[in-house]
C-alpha cells in the first residue's frame, strides 16, 4: 500500500483543486508544490505568480523563498509590487489564492497578526503581507493546514483576512470582489463554506472518523450531509510531487 | 556629475540619527552592505521602513539602530520569525506601524508620485484598519461606496541596490522589482549602491531598463556582492544557508552580539566582509550567465 | 494555447458596433492597420477614446465609425490641426469628452488597476474640470485639502501593437510606452498586434521586457509594418510625410473619401498597404540597428 | 550686422532662462531648440524630460514631433505616460516647463482649449494635453510666443492651464505646487508677472517701443520701473542654433 506524509497528501489534494488556465497567487512551500503538481498533471496551462511580481513562474529548482531567482529566470513576466497589487490582484486577473495563518475561525477568517491582544499581544506573528488583499480579492481562496484545536478556534483573535467574517451576508455587504474561502484542506479532510459562510466538514480522508476531526475542531463542526471520503494520492502523484522537493524540505 | 563616492562617505552625509529610512528590496537587491555601515557609524533613534524587514533590519534593530519599524510582514523569508524585532515588539520596546503589503506599497506610490494619499477598495478584513489609525476612508463619488486610503510615505532617506548605474546615479535594474523605484521617487535622498558602475552609454544604450534617474540620486557607491546574503539577479544567488544560522544565531542576545561583532564592527567594509565569507561560498553562489535576448532600439 | 488569428477575423470578433475602443499608442505603435480594418467593416457608433486622437481617429470620424471622441489633445502632432475631428466637434456632430493628458491617462490607470478612481492633486485652473462632470473632488483625509479626481475608464476593446510577441500574447514592449500596459489591462477585451511573433523562449528571456502578459489577451495578429504612417521603435521610422500630407488631404470631404477608397477600401489587408506604399518609402523608413547592453539573468 | 528671424530671437532669448542642470519639460518646436541651445552653451547638465515618458533625450536630428524615435534611441530613461506625470511632474521633479496658447491673458492664465463658448465654440482647439499639469506643478513655467493684440487679451476665453488667475493670492490659496510663469519671451521683449501676479514689461528687444508693445496687447500694459533692453542673440549662439535646424523648419 502506497505511504505518505500529511503534507504529502494536503499537497495532492490541493493540486487537484486547480483547473487548468487557473492564474494563481502563490507562496513558498506547499502552494507552491501544489501548483507544480498541478502543472505536470491535469493543468499544464496553469500560469503562477508570486506577490514579488513574478509573472508564469517556471522554477527550475525548489523555491525556497517568495523572491528564490529561479521563480524569474525563464518566466513569462516581472512588474512591481505595486502592479501586482493592482494590475493583477484588484483588477480581478487572479482566479485562484493560497491562504495560511495561524488561526483560522469557524466562517473562514484568518489570523497571522497577533495572539491575543493586538497592543499587548501574547505572540506576534509575521502579519498580513499579501494575504489580506488576496484573501478580498482572489476569485476563489484555498487555506492548507494542519487540523488541530488551536488553528480552528471559533473565533480568531485577530482577523487579518476576510473569511465570511459572521456570515456571507457580512462579506457580500462589504462588497469586496472575491469570492471569498472554498476548501480548508487538512490532514483530516475538507472543510466548506455552506450556505451561511460557516465552514463545514465536507469529505474525511480514509480512515479518518468524523469525531476525530472534530476533536481537533474548536467549534461544534457540522457534517454535509453528503460527506465524501476523498480518494488517495496517487503513484503518480506522489512520484511527481516528490521530484519537486527531493531534499524533502517541505513534505516531509 | 559623478555623485561617486564610498558607502561610508554616504551614510555619513545622507543618514542622520532620527531619520525615517527605507532599504529598499522586496526580497532581492537588499542593501545589506549599507545596513552594516549605518550599525558601524551607530546612528540611533532610525525608523527603520520596509515592506519586509528581513534579516537586515533584525540585525540594525539587534545593534540598537531603531526606535521604530514600519512594516506589512516580519518574517525570516522561507525561515520563519524574525526573532529580535519580534521580541522587542513583544516586550514593548521598538514603536511599529503595520500595514498589508498593498498598504505598505500604496504609501510609497502615493509617496512618489506626489498624492496625498492612495486609494484601495475593501478587502473585507478591517482588523488591521482599525488597529492602525493611519488607515482612513474616502467616499467614492461616482458610485458612493467608500474606498480605503493610506498616506503617502516619503522617508528621509531611500537606499537603493541595482545591478548597474552611472556615475551620476542613472540606474538598470532587473529581476524582482519590489518597490525600488517607488522608493527612489518617494525619498528625499537616495543612495544608490551598485553592483557596477557603467559607462553612461551602456544606461543609454537600453532606456526603458533605467528605472531611477540621476536627478532623484544623491550619492552614488559602487559596492559589489552588497545584497549578500540576499542576492542580485545575474550576480550571486541567494545565500539560504545563512537565512537559516540566522534563525540559530538570533536565538540569543549573546551569540547575535558575537556574530555583529566578527561580522559588522570587526570589518571595515564590504570588501573586506566578502574576503571573510570566502571562496567555498563565492563558488556556491556563482551563477552561470544567462542572456535576455536582443532588443534594437534602432540608430534613428 | 495560441490566439494567434487575422487582423480581420480580431476585428470581426472583438469590435462591435457601440464599443468603446481604444486603440492604444502615445505617438508610437499606433495601430493604424487595426484602424483601418474597423473602417473596412464598417463599424458604426464607436466611442473612441486616445489621448491624441492622432490620423488614426481623424480617418475613424471621417469614415462615420464614431458618435463620441474621448480625448486629451486633437492635433496632428509636430503639424497642426486634426481637421476632420474638428469640424465634427464644431458642428456638434460628434459628441466628445476632454481631459488633460493626466487626466486621461489617470483614467486608464484606474481602470487598469480595479479602483474606482484615481486622485489627482489641484492644478490651480479649474475650467475644464467645471467643463466636464467627470472631474469630481475628494477631500484628503489627512491634510483636510480637496484633490481632484476621475473616474475609471474600462474601454470594451484595447487594441495595443507590439513590437514582439508569443502565440500566447505574451508581450515584450520598448521605446515610448504611453499607455499601452494600462490600456490592456483597463480593456475587457485586447487584440494584440505585433511586428514580430516569437517562440515562448525570446519572451521568457526577459521576462522585465514584458508589459502584457497572455491572460489578458484575446487575439494575437502578426501585423508588420502596423502603425506606418506612425512608427515602431527600432523597426521603422516615423513617416512625417504623410502626416504633412494628411493635412492638405483633410482638407476637402472628396479628397478625404478618395483617400479611403484608395488606401483602406481598396486595399485588402496591411501587407497589400505596405506594398503599394513602395519601395522608396520602405527605404526611406528603414533603420540601422542599434542594440541594447546585454543582460545577464543567471541560469538560476 | 547680424541679421536673425523672430523665432531665432525669442528662441535664443528662451535659452538664456535655463540654468545649468534645469530638468526641462520640452514640447517641439522653438522649446526643443531652445533646450538644446541651452546645453551646448551655458547648461551642459540640462536635462530634457518630454510627455511622451522620455527622459534625458540626445535628439542626433531635429524632433519633428513629440514621440520621434529620436528622443528614445541615446536618452537616460524612458517611462510611461502616467509615471511621467506622477513620478515626475507632479512629485516636483520638473524645474522648468515651456507653454503655449492661443491666448495667454493679463495673469498669465492661458488657453488651448477653445475660442468662444466652450460648449458652441468658434474655433476648437487642441486641448490641454500636459499643459494643465505643467502650468500646475513646473517650478517655473516659460511662454515663448509671438505678440499679436489676438494672443494677449485682458481675459482669456477659457483657462486650460493656470497663470496667476485674478492675482497671485488666488494662485496660492489653491495650495498649487509651482511658482507659475516666470516669463513670456516674444518677439518684441519680455513680460513677467509683478508682485500682484499681472504681467508687466520688463524688457525690450532692441528697437522695439514701448508704444508698440502696447499696440500688440490687449490690456493696458505696464512697463517696470528698470525696463531693460535686451542684450541681442550673438553669431555663436545663432550659429549653434541654425545647426538644429538645419532645414530651417522652425526657425524660418
Amino acid at each position: 500500500m502506497t505511504t505518505f506524509t500529511a503534507s504529502e497528501l494536503m499537497t495532492v489534494h490541493a493540486a487537484r483543486l486547480l483547473r487548468d488556465g487557473d492564474v494563481v497567487f502563490v507562496g513558498v512551500g506547499l502552494p507552491n508544490l501544489a501548483c507544480n503538481l498541478a502543472r505536470r498533471t491535469h493543468a499544464p496551462n496553469l500560469v503562477m505568480i508570486y506577490e514579488a511580481g513574478v509573472i508564469g513562474a517556471r522554477p527550475s529548482r525548489l523555491p525556497l523563498s517568495i523572491g528564490d531567482p529561479t521563480l524569474v529566470t525563464r518566466a513569462t513576466s516581472v512588474c512591481s509590487m505595486y502592479d501586482i497589487f493592482t494590475l493583477y490582484l484588484q483588477r480581478g486577473n487572479v482566479d485562484v489564492g493560497f491562504l495560511g495563518g495561524a488561526q483560522i475561525d469557524r466562517f473562514g477568517n484568518i489570523n497571522a497578526t497577533v495572539i491575543g491582544d493586538y497592543n499587548h499581544p501574547k505572540v506576534r506573528l509575521p502579519g498580513s503581507g499579501g494575504s489580506m488583499e488576496i484573501a478580498g480579492w482572489a476569485n476563489r481562496c484555498y487555506i492548507i493546514t494542519p487540523h488541530q484545536k488551536r488553528r480552528f478556534p471559533e473565533k480568531v483573535d485577530f482577523a487579518t483576512s476576510a473569511g465570511f467574517l459572521n456570515g456571507r451576508a457580512a462579506r457580500e455587504a462589504s462588497g469586496v470582489r472575491g469570492g471569498g474561502p472554498q476548501a480548508v484542506v487538512t490532514n483530516l479532510g475538507f472543510l466548506e463554506p455552506d450556505e451561511s459562510g460557516e465552514l463545514v466538514l465536507t469529505a474525511v480522508h480514509p480512515g479518518v472518523t468524523v469525531e476525530e476531526v472534530q476533536a481537533n475542531t474548536g467549534w461544534p463542526l457540522k457534517a454535509a450531509a453528503n460527506l465524501r471520503v476523498t480518494e488517495p494520492p496517487g503513484e503518480e502523484e506522489l512520484r511527481l510531487l516528490r521530484e519537486l522537493d527531493p531534499q524533502n524540505i517541505y513534505l516531509k | 556629475m559623478s555623485k561617486l563616492c564610498t558607502l561610508k562617505e554616504a551614510i555619513a552625509q545622507h543618514v542622520h540619527d532620527g531619520d525615517c529610512v527605507y532599504a529598499a528590496g522586496f526580497t532581492h537587491l537588499i542593501p545589506f552592505a549599507a545596513g552594516h555601515e549605518i550599525i558601524r557609524q551607530g546612528r540611533k533613534d532610525l525608523t527603520l521602513a520596509r515592506a519586509t524587514p528581513d534579516l537586515i533590519y533584525d540585525q540594525m534593530v539587534a545593534a540598537g539602530c531603531a526606535k521604530k519599524v514600519i512594516y506589512s510582514y516580519i518574517g525570516n523569508p522561507g525561515v520563519g520569525s524574525l526573532r529580535i524585532i519580534r521580541t522587542e515588539l513583544e516586550a514593548g520596546r521598538l514603536e511599529f506601524e503595520e500595514y498589508s503589503h498593498f498598504g505598505m506599497i500604496s504609501r510609497l506610490q502615493a509617496g512618489a508620485a506626489g498624492l496625498p494619499f492612495m486609494p484601495m477598495n475593501q478587502t473585507a478584513a478591517t482588523a488591521l484598519e482599525q488597529a492602525n489609525p493611519l488607515y482612513r476612508r474616502v467616499t467614492d463619488p461616482y458610485s458612493g461606496r467608500e474606498v480605503v486610503v493610506v498616506p503617502a510615505l516619503n522617508p528621509d532617506v531611500a537606499i537603493i541596490h541595482v545591478q548597474r548605474c552611472d556615475e551620476r546615479g542613472n540606474a538598470h535594474i532587473w529581476g524582482i522589482l519590489g518597490e525600488q523605484k517607488e522608493a527612489a521617487f518617494a525619498a528625499k535622498r537616495v543612495i544608490l549602491t551598485a553592483e557596477e558602475i557603467v559607462p553612461e552609454e551602456v544606461i543609454r544604450s537600453d532606456p526603458n531598463r533605467t528605472l531611477i534617474p540621476e536627478f532623484v540620486v544623491s550619492a552614488v557607491c559602487h559596492v559589489p556582492y552588497c545584497s549578500h546574503p540576499s542576492y542580485t539577479q545575474g550576480y550571486y544567488d541567494r545565500d539560504n544557508d545563512f537565512y537559516l544560522e540566522w534563525d540559530k544565531i538570533s536565538e540569543t542576545p549573546e551569540s547575535v552580539q558575537a556574530w555583529l561583532q566578527e561580522w559588522v564592527y570587526g570589518i571595515t567594509d564590504r570588501e573586506a566582509y566578502w574576503q571573510k565569507v570566502g571562496a567555498e561560498t563565492h563558488k556556491r553562489l556563482s551563477v552561470p550567465p544567462l542572456y535576455a535576448a536582443p532588443v534594437n532600439y534602432g540608430e534613428y
